[in-house]
């Protein structure tokens, strides 16, 4: 433990309910008060297999994972071979006393003593929660709330197991564990990156939301799915990714603030509807959950390697958004400027995120529902000209927007280059015309973007540069690397592209040294920002075995 | 009321002598028959020379992808269900292209209607066999013949229990009309396969070639009689039936079961904050 | 002689009790049965838990794109008619993403044979309906129930007159061998649905329910007659047919349209010099 | 007419038989051993509308179409309203006496006398013939060709028609249109940038071509599918682009040397099998005829403004090339050039033209049979370490590659990340490995990369940069200026990825200003350009209303 920061990992096979225990710690420590930043790693299996679910906390605001652990669960012994080497100096392994792992760092637990064998969840939580100083009953609340309305018979049995887990442990005074107490925590939500951006979207009145299942984004439609009859939002699981993205075409033409959410592969299959979008300017907001490629790749891991892809996909010219948000937070409010833009600009807007993210748990301050704005994609009915045209030529290429069927206008959409009536012509002079009008909308895109952000000096010596998810782990890094002495600032991109040079040209140029961190191979970032400005990041930190970035790695490959 | 002059007379990019031109006569005709005014149909097409089809009268358009009617078709009846949305597309986009999406939207039985011009070749891009050219059929692209088994759409239509399955000829314009109408009327997925000619590039299904074999069913037949339907779907050749071959329309649609689109276009329906603050407090 | 240890044993990333074991043994004895060696065979599975089946054993394998393994199977036979080609996928990569390839196989009458491991679930990604979900079955992404009509495969191919199609269920590995090893011995398209419980996702249709409808044909059926098939392919409900359901294996394959695949393997057949040539001096 | 250079449009509509006045006329100019470049403008249906069929001529090379009109063929009326505009100071119209086009600059030719209507296009040939003073007999013979074995009954009313069109015109005694002499012409081909796509494809080995017909790509495979029996190819229209990309995967897995081509929207569609056949290692080139975008765009008009879609299709990273042929010859020798280099480097190659040189017809040297290699795709069988890995883990990241079923060998391949045996992992030290090794196979890409061309001096006081079809205009533009006393140099980038900077970075900052000429409105090949070695290129000029750039277009745009 260090700084009062700690990091639990819980291991073992897919089915063993890793999960569970995991999702009920994390809930617990939220609700006592504490920052989290969880990290999940599984396999492309069900059963089987090795699995992690590790909880990084703190009584302090923290953004990024950790690799060495302090307390390990071991479900099966294989955790125990797989991660002795990352645990910490004064680490300590939970580990059933029938399972063989002899070592002097391990906490043997008597699981069949303490409750029985449907419980063995619970048990563990039950020591973990033990360890950390929680409150029993806060701990009884989660695994209440949680199990409830699921298996109500079961509640006494799990409230016997977790007491006598507490009651076991606490007997053991092992007591370098126990985190700082909070008093009086503020209400917190505890959500992943995947939720944040369906209650984001909720929030902003998403009305149509399509998807075919994809590791990671396939939790946002369940997300939705399990709300959308309550908040009326249609939840529609289509027979492929090209009927996804046509689908929510076809709903936000009709007047739904409409999106969709898959992975690389899937996207792949959408682009020519990101260029349809483009076309015929009807809004969609498309979130790519990122995992590592080429093809099927690693389906379950993470990555940063879609960023070119997404920001060129779709053939001929046209303006796009793309955001990358960097926390759980910044998804919620991420993808509600996205699904805002879409409809300001009429057009594609993707949110590009990943499974870390996706999966990442934190928590989060709740939301003031009352300030949240809906998106309302009508035009006022007086910015109608007679007769109405769809593609009327304005000044900044965006043009007034009637819903067919909602008034007596007419609107014509046209995938084929098109007069300002929406009808398909051939004539060259009005097909330029047009070409230009929808180029125009990237002044208005480019006026509304989210500069990036910046932690530490204004001219540090060392500047780590990156995007999304990867956020936390270089904010932390310069924060430790500036707890040894260095003058070492961070900038985050939690929006790609556009980008605009004055937002962060002179912080590159007033850096002493500039590394570019990206979960990529190739630098994917760095080569944009050469591009747009001219400015060359040569030094640059690359992740791409399909985990997340850490301040541990970057900190490692600065000074290798 | 409705007249055939509010959908309006357009030049058209077809051919003179070509089906599509009685094809756009009969849906026109339709429309005013069902008393449906222009701003409240939405016609959607892919890419094709049928696809041009809703360009030529007044009406909401939305003319997406080569292939992709029927996902975009689905999405806007969802998201406005008093729209009466018609698609409008060739063989090649319907059974080609959108293949997928054709056994999708069967499936989904949402409440649109499907009008396929079926030509029976690759209109637009000059000729290339499609998915009902029949096999053996030489074009440039297949010059030993096209290769595969043609596809029969209401065959399979009729085998997946579609909701409403019927086939026209551009030759018959007033039973073309009157199946149309029908189709619309029918809550649920409706398709009508429309045979026409290609005066350019179908030389073997000339309109005299379907003139002399389509035939429209006679009015005993009985369209709800499954293992009657599945025969007459299959039948192609010397005898070629025309008119409704099959519906089930007790079968629900998919918008009944999204109970929320009652309240009308989901473009008007705003935030429910009071269900959005309970939503939120799920993540406590 | 080729027996089942030359298709070797491997670990499996299947759940204990998934019906997936047993088709893979059937697998491995129809192959031994028709005493095809290993180099002989080519797999071609697509993503999911089913086209995971072809690295559990030895052979020749491209595991290839979710839903895509048909296209890629019609240009691996194409190039080398000598291989015995088989696709193995899921009934999400066949009937859902890859719908439009079932249908376009069906009609190019590729000699391959497509085994569907059929759970009526989307197993890898854990849970959703997939297009053989029976309606109103309850799932996290389909929390008010699947919503559209299930997808009967063997209805659709035979109302397309496949060559061959025969529905298996994994707890009747010796009647699946038997139907796998008349699969691949059909020239031409043959499609085997083999219905499989999912103990991990499909709570419904598990393996005491298949069992309890499961029937085999009985010896006097005749899979020839196209109008008994169609009947017996659309039954589903107490009791479920198996076994061969239709067949017309006198239709022309896809490789009898390309005379030069006599010749061998394409990689082999090298460039005709004179006849290239004759196609420049075309150009004069 | 030009120092010899003469402009010929034929202009009608759709379905009025111009293409074969324009093949006829292309045909016995090429005989005749003049220099030509077709431009052909069409528009997407198959009766009325307007099209043009241009042939520019010339003694000398040429490699570029021109704006100004010398002959203007008018098939109607309008075609004179249309293009009367483009005509010379000297040009002259051809119409029909009994069509309205009062101009002194017609010649009014009594079409009904000269022919029976199913002669009309014969006539206009002779006509023209006679006026750029051709052989007649040299125009009959091609007129046979033509005709010969599809309508062997008209060939007496052809020559007939033809003969006392010469005749008529020749009695007018014009002489203005001559075209100077050549005597004993070298044999050359006449072919358009597909057909050469198709014969190249062919001469290589060629095995498998599937498509979906997309114009202005169709004709690759109409050209395929009509030597198919003879050359043993199989050419089989798929049900769509997906299935396109994936059966060329497959038959080039089983050994067959594959291609593929499309455009953009078909592209769209394909680049989740882009991403396929880099993870699986396996050879496919696939042709982009670009056209007008976004979405259908302008479906039978020509543009530039599909190279970044196809550089960064795909999701994941992995390697690449991209060719770009400048000219119908390079069509053939990049075509060679991509199909061998999908092989060595066992991955996805592109060949990106677009409909302009697609339908340019032009004079090609004949190519010499016996010295064009063709392509293996088998490895040597004692490259064969035993047990045999698809994937070994090679220096140059290139693994030997055999061929399902023509050995012992099991071949395995897959498209979840892999061992080296070709099976699933879940391993992600394995997985980096395989990354890193796919990506060094850019190495061994870039070694074989084609510079760009210089026309001109290597200090230029401008230097225009091109790519793609746009070759012959920039050199042109380059050459007239020089005319003018200017020193102007062009530089052609035949092969856009990967851009190895040592090639033209030099060139570039040696000229005393960079102007960057492309089909497209945002300048791409100037972006990547900077991206890659930092070179900006402010000056550019963009033509995107669907025609073919020019010298006159680049000209004008550098003067204002
Ligand atoms: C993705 C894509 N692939 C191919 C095309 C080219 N294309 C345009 S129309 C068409 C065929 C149209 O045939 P059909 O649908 O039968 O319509 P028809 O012209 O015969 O009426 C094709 C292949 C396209 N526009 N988009
Ligand atoms: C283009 C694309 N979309 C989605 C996925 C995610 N995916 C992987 S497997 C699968 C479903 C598998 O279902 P099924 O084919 O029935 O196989 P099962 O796992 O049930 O055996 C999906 C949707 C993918 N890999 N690629
Ligand atoms: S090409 Fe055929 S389908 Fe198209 S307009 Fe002409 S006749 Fe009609
Ligand atoms: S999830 Fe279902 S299909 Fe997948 S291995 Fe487990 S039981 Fe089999
Ligand atoms: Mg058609
Ligand atoms: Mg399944």
């Amino acid at each position: 433990m260090n700084n009062g920061v700690l990091n639990l990992l819980i291991g073992g096979e897919a089915g063993q309910g890793l999960v569970t225990i995991g999702q009920l710690m994390a809930k617990s420590l939220v609700r006592a008060g504490y920052s989290i930043v969880v990290t999940q790693s599984y396999q492309s299996r069900i059963r089987g297999g090795h699995n992690t679910f590790a909880i990084r906390v703190s009584p302090k605001e923290i953004h990024a994972s950790q690799e060495e652990v302090d307390l390990l669960i071991a479900l099966n012994e294989e955790t125990v071979e797989l991660h002795r080497k990352h645990l910490s100096p004064g680490g300590l392994i939970i580990i059933d006393e029938s399972l063989n792992a002899a070592n002097d760092k391990s906490l043997r637990v008597p699981f069949n003593e303490l409750g029985s064998s449907r419980s063995i969840n619970i048990i563990a939580l039950g020591i973990a929660g033990s360890l950390l100083g929680l409150d029993a009953k806060l701990v009884e609340h989660a695994v209440d709330d949680f199990f409830g309305h699921k298996h109500p018979e079961n509640v006494q049995e799990n409230r016997k197991a977790l007491a006598n887990s507490f009651k076991w442990c606490a007997a053991k005074e092992i007591t370098g564990f126990h985190l700082p107490g909070i008093s009086n925590p503020a209400e917190r939500l505890m959500m992943n990156g995947n939720e944040a951006i369906a209650l984001g979207a909720l929030s902003a009145g998403l009305k149509f939301y399509s998807f075919y299942p994809m590791t990671p984004s396939t939790s946002i439609a369940l997300t939705l799915a399990a709300h959308a009859q309550r908040m009326g939002v249609a939840v529609e699981q289509a027979e492929d990714e090209i009927a996804v993205i046509n689908m929510a075409l076809g709903a936000s033409f009709a007047g739904a603030l409409s999106m969709v959410g898959t992975s690389g592969g899937g996207f792949a299959l959408m682009t020519e509807g990101v260029s349809l979008s483009a076309m015929t300017e009807t809004p969609v907001v498309i979130v790519v959950s990122q995992r590592p490629g080429p093809a099927t790749g690693l389906p379950t891991r993470t990555a940063q390697g879609d960023l070119e892809f997404v920001l060129h996909a779709g053939h001929g010219e046209f303006p796009r958004a793309v955001f990358s948000p960097g926390s759980v937070e910044e998804c919620f409010h991420l993808t509600r400027a996205a699904l805002y833009l879409s409809q300001e600009c009429q057009g594609p807007v993707i949110i590009l995120t990943d499974q870390f993210l996706a999966d990442s748990y934190r928590a989060v301050p709740p939301f003031d529902v009352e300030k949240l704005a809906s998106v309302n994609t009508e035009c006022e009915a007086d910015l109608t000209a007679s007769p109405y045209e769809r593609y009327a030529d304005t000044g900044n290429g965006v043009s007034p927007r009637h819903i067919p069927g909602l008034t007596e206008n007419l609107v014509v959409a046209d995938s084929d280059e098109h007069t300002t009536d929406g009808h398909l012509t051939e004539d060259l002079t009005s097909a330029k015309k047009m070409i230009d009008k929808r180029l125009r909308k990237l002044d208005l895109i480019r006026r509304e973007v989210i500069p990036p952000e910046r932690w530490g000096d204004e001219k540090p010596d060392l500047l780590l540069v990156t995007w999304g998810s990867s956020k936390g782990a270089a904010i932390e890094a310069a924060g430790r690397l500036g707890a040894e002495g260095m003058n070492v600032s961070a900038l985050h991109f939690s929006q790609v592209w556009p980008l605009v040079s004055q937002h962060f040209l002179s912080t590159l140029e007033g850096a002493g040294e500039v590394v570019c961190v990206e979960g990529n191979a190739t630098g994917q970032l760095a080569r944009l920002i050469r591009r747009e400005t001219g400015f060359l990041i040569e030094k640059q930190v690359h992740r791409y075995d399909g985990l997340p970035l850490t301040a541990e790695f970057i900190i490692h490959e600065l000074s290798s | 009321m409705v007249t055939i002059n509010d959908y309006g007379q357009f030049e058209t990019a077809w051919c003179p002598g070509c089906g599509n031109h009685s094809i756009l006569q009969a849906v026109k005709k339709a429309l005013t028959g069902l008393s449906i005014e222009p701003h409240e149909v939405l016609f959607i097409s892919g890419i094709g020379q049928a696809a041009k089809a809703p360009h030529y009268l007044r009406a909401n358009v939305f003319n997406g992808l080569h292939g992709r009617s029927l996902p975009v078709a689905t999405g806007a009846k969802t998201s406005n269900p008093d729209l009466a949305v018609i698609v409008e597309s060739g063989d090649g986009c319907n059974y080609g292209e959108g293949g997928n999406h054709f056994l999708a939207a069967i499936r989904r039985n949402v409440d649109i209607t499907v009008l396929v011009h079926n030509n029976q070749v690759y209109g637009l891009t000059k000729g290339q066999a499609s998915p009902t050219t029949s096999r053996g059929v030489i074009t440039k692209a297949q010059p030993e013949g096209a290769l595969s088994k043609p596809f029969n759409p209401l065959s399979v239509a009729v085998a997946m229990g579609a909701s409403f399955a019927a086939r026209g000829f551009s030759g018959d314009v007033n039973q073309l009309a009157l199946l149309i109408q029908e189709a619309v009327a029918n809550p649920g997925f409706s398709l009508v396969d429309i045979l026409h000619p290609c005066v350019s590039f179908n030389k073997i299904n000339t309109f005299a070639w379907y003139k002399e074999r389509c035939q429209p069913l006679p009015p005993e037949y009985d369209p709800r009689d499954w293992e009657a339907a599945i025969k007459t779907a299959c039948q192609w050749g010397d005898q070629i039936p025309t008119g409704i071959i099959y519906r089930s329309s007790d079968q629900p649609t998919f918008g009944q079961f999204l109970p929320f689109l009652s309240k009308g276009p989901l473009a008007r329906q705003g935030v429910d904050r009071t269900a959005l603050k309970e939503v939120m407090s799920s993540f406590r």
